[in-house]
């Protein structure tokens, strides 16, 4: 974990509201994939805490992509970036995706930006991979990285919620599918997108069998693991004791889907 | 070992403190989280998370929103409780040169005097903080720290039996802050330290509902600093005891205004979140100011606010 | 004359409001300063200065301070006076269709009393709003928004002999404000506003003085607004009568957070400073909500808060 | 007076801390000597308030620059800015500086920016002219449009407080000594600078009898009237009364120096 500031080389706008930011770093970053960083724009007084970006790609050591949807007022300081602007990053963040025998990589929207990297370790390692990816239309499938995916040259199957791109409908509905009909077996199911995306994939794997990872989404206040503001409810073995709780950005993100009590969660998303 | 720059040092209740600057309770975990982004033996000091005499699980999330300036937390104050503090934590902050305040908090008097107890037995520990803005269970929900009455009975109960100087940590949210400060200073603490956060609310208009699970959080950060340098400033004007000033500290000279408005000491919390090396930078800037305006002891500087 | 949006419509102690959306006293003037750069018949009202019986030069500079998310004001309470706002303003006030809400304030329940008779006798005055945050000279210096029992005395008189209905605006610093909105509802205000200012200090460093003239200051703006959202909440819970929710509304967002708090209208201060239009943008942001929310009736909103 | 967004056309550093902002708004701006314009960048969420800057040239209607220093977050923001990005700008705002038959133009520091227009507008009205123009050094008077006020042809006389360049010392001293020597007779001096530059400019100008303008700086809350926070003391017939002070913003910013309360107002600078 570093913390240090961060030169932008690049802000690049994808589509509306999607950009792709790449950041050079004045020291060597061990970045796997899953892990994130926390970061804002150094010369915005406003907002004060820093944003969770997944690392979408590690081009060099120093040389790091993230790939993010513009939403509030700290993910609007960066899109003011230009070349040149600083951020302030504390990276590398969380723990990784392993690697497994047989894999089923599940992106809803911009939580693509989490498994990109992933999906590129699981080519490099010869693991038979299937693609699930879903957004909202063909111009968010764009800003959230879909050509980058269709680079990798594995089997994908693309969703949009309103039929512009791929099949008509949530990213759920063909793996569902896939999975009823085996696909499942010996897999593990990697999930990053919407709270609601990843707790219906959890159940569809939960139902069929099948081992799922889920790289969870949380308000963070540090990322670090201080703050304890960023907690998931999980099962324990003794309900309201003090293991009651992980933190995402240390605990995590990636959890196993099991472990998540999604029902007391959801009052957060 | 790093060099001190002595005209830092600062002594509160006859602890000396290398500098003025320590991490707030809350905010600072138990001083280990930070032992790969800071030199822990530069800092002069910090303030446990809130130990209670058992674990706690805390609050179901949503527990923090960020607002203006600000954020907004209702943690419920999760820890690993004063005993396992004790046990697991204590230990592993011996290898460190800085000071360990143990800040405490409890439901009821009782609750606190058992978790002193528990940490009197600790090596290593240079004072207690009571964190005294919790609702007291006993006494119909009333926050113990708003009523000057019941504060001054639990600092007196735990003067009794603490093993170390005693800090009591004052609620902002009351009409008149002297009034507390004094009732408290009078039954016997060794110092104060203020403010704790400001009971706020934010609302998710689209979504009809309140954006913390518990309702309503305490604010900090950088938009509660004037209230907080106000507040150390009538205190320091009504009690002889030290203060440490808290309340959106982000850089040296906002350091600078708690120590002149009156505190010996100060304490950074929400800053740390934002910027995780924030305390080595503030230590910088003291030992900067000193250089432009030729103090010998910045302690000098304590209290000293002209009248404009 | 602008076509109103019936949806916007609120009612408070009798009076109808074109929209929830006024200027808060001591940032929008005498209203007529904001005539050239917004439609003052849009608006759903303004609270005027505060005025006294008498006018008053105000405090030296500096008298204004900016902080994080917020500023600090020691205005000193410059006012032409009730009489000559009755004679020079008020009549050319009667060109606009919008409420006014003229704001009192005194030294002493005396002092209130005499400009509120003052103000009875102008014309196009909607309510008056009594700002209790200023010190009683009388009781020694304390300030009649902060004691619940003078709080309650002076509304009593004051509804007595005023000719308007009567909002009685809510000092913040206070521990309970529960207790002191109860007092003064049951003592006969129409309405109550809140939030006035927090008491809050800056300090420059370097010249060792404090930032404003007077010392401590008013603190404004969004970085008090978590604050207001939860003082409104709290007294929506224990009074029936219409709030008005004032405290670092920017925008539309800001504004629904006090309504479903529990606030019939709201007032806009500080942001009009550096966003003069500020209160259209709001307006407009509120038919907006309106649309995507399929509301007939704005006011369905108010204090529907869920449990999160 | 014009609320309106602005687009950046440059934003160029003159020397380290000072730079020219030029602006262009999508309506006419009828800007005249001595006037000023709240300005903020308009994606910065921190400083909330408007800075006020003088209006330091009129290119055209819809375009006008801005001299600045840049000090603290306000001024900050603004230095960010780049081609294309947006401010928040009301504008004109506060009086002008009167043409008269003689003048004697004093400008301290960045105080010169309020007094460009003026100068040229005095030589357009072929006014006998003679400039003071003092810098705290030779980098710094460059940052505050120097050669600008060269280019005007006019008689100049140059302090820096460092002497490097021009006469060493402040620009008070050469001004007492033309108007002991008689140079001001007849004359208006106009003068914009540091508050103890101007205090020390409207002394010398009584002690000599000769007329004195002053611009005046105050911290601004909303510069157009309302907040009543930027006041001035002033001499008034009854002390104490409702009279006393004087709102910078739209009383001013340009007062005779004999109604201020110096001693009054010092306590603010
Ligand atoms: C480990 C991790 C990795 C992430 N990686 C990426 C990434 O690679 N790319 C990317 O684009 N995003 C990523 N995110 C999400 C990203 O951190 C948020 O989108 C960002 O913090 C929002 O900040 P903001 O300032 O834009 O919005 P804010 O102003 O903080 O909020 C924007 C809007 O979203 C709403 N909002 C905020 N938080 C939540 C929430 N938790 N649930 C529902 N609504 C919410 C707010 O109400 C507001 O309307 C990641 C998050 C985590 C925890
Ligand atoms: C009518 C008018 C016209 C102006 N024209 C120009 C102009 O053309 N160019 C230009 O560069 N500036 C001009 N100024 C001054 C300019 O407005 C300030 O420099 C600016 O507001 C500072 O903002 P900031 O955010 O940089 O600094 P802030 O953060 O507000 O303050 C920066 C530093 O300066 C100090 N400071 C702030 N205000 C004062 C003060 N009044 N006196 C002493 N110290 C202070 C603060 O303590 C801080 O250290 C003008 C001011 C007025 C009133
Ligand atoms: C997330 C969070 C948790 C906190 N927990 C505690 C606590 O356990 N005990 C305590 O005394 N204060 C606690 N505080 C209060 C801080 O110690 C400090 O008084 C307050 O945040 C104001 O300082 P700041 O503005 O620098 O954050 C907490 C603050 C935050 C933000
Ligand atoms: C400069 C200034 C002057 C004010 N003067 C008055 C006043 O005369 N009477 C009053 O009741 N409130 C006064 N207020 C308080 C505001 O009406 C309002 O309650 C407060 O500023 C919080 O709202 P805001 O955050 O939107 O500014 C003043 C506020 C400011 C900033
Ligand atoms: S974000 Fe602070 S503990 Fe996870
Ligand atoms: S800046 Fe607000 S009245 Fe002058």
């Amino acid at each position: 974990m570093i913390d240090t500031i961060a030169t932008v080389e690049t802000n690049r706008e994808l589509t509306p509201g999607y950009r792709l930011l790449t950041l050079s770093f004045d020291r060597e970053i061990k970045a796997r994939a899953g892990q994130f960083a926390m970061l804002k724009a150094h010369a915005a007084f406003e907002p004060l805490l820093r944003r969770a970006l997944a690392v979408y790609r590690v081009h060099s050591p120093r040389r790091l992509s993230f790939l993010y949807q513009v939403l509030g007022r700290g993910t609007q300081a960066l899109a003011e970036l230009t070349g040149g602007g600083q951020v302030d990053a504390l990276v590398p963040l969380g723990n990784e995706w392993p690697v497994e025998d047989k894999a089923i990589v599940v992106a809803g929207g911009i939580g693509s930006a989490s498994v990109l990297m992933l999906s590129e370790a699981l080519r490099a390692a010869h693991v038979e991979t299937q693609i699930f990816f879903g957004a909202a239309s063909h111009r968010v499938a764009v800003g959230c990285g879909l050509e980058d995916f269709r680079a990798l040259g594995l089997p994908l199957t693309l969703t949009t919620d309103d039929g512009s791109l791929g099949e008509r409908g949530f990213v759920t509905a063909p793996l569902e599918r896939f999975l009823a009909a085996g696909g499942g077996v010996g897999a593990t199911v990697y999930a990053c997108g919407p709270w609601v995306m990843m707790r219906r994939v959890a159940e569809i794997a939960r139902a069929l069998n099948v081992r799922c990872l889920v790289s969870l989404e949380a308000p963070m206040g540090c990322g670090f693991g201080v703050c304890v503001g960023c907690v998931v409810a999980v099962e324990t073995a003794a309900p309201l004791g003090y293991e009651s709780y992980k933190r995402v950005c240390v605990d995590g993100s990636i959890f196993p889907a099991e472990r998540i009590r999604w029902e007391v969660n959801a009052m957060a998303h | 070992m790093p060099e001190h720059d002595s005209r830092l040092a600062v002594e509160i209740a006859g602890i000396r403190f290398n500098n003025p600057v320590m991490g707030a309770s809350g905010t600072f975990g138990y001083g280990l989280e930070f032992a790969g982004l800071i030199d822990l033996n530069r800092l002069g000091g910090f303030a446990t998370k809130g130990l209670s005499a058992r674990p706690l699980a805390g609050n179901p999330p949503p527990r923090i929103v960020e607002t203006h300036g600000g954020m907004l937390n209702a943690i419920g104050l999760q820890n690993v409780g004063a005993r396992a503090f004790v046990e697991e934590k204590l230990p592993l902050l011996a290898a460190y040169d800085t000071r360990v305040i143990a800040n405490v908090f409890g439901y009821s008097d009782d609750d606190y005097l058992e978790a002193i107890r528990m940490l009197n037995d600790g090596e290593g520990i240079s004072a207690y903080e009571l964190n005294i803005s919790c609702p007291n269970v006993k006494e119909g929900g009333i926050v113990i720290g708003n009523s000057p009455t019941a504060a001054a009975r639990l600092t007196e109960k735990a003067k009794r039996i603490a093993a170390r100087p005693l800090i009591v940590k004052l609620s902002p949210n009351v009409t008149d802050i002297t009034q507390l400060a004094r009732a408290i200073a009078d039954a016997g603490a060794d110092a104060l330290s203020l403010i704790n956060t400001l009971v706020g609310m934010a609302i998710d208009v689209n979504a009809r509902r309140p954006r913390l699970n518990f309702g309503t959080g305490g604010l900090s950060g950088p938009a509660i600093r004037p209230i907080a340098v106000r507040m150390v400033y009538e205190v320091a004007r009504t009690v002889s005891i030290p203060l440490i000033g808290i309340g959106g500290i982000a850089t040296a000279s906002d350091a600078l205004e708690f120590m002149l408005a009156g505190a010996t000491a100060v304490q950074i919390g929400t800053a740390n979140y934002y910027d995780p090396c924030v305390t080595m930078k503030v230590i910088d800037g003291l030992a900067d100011y000193c250089d432009r305006h030729n103090l010998e002891s910045l302690a000098a500087i304590v209290g000293r606010v002209g009248e404009k």
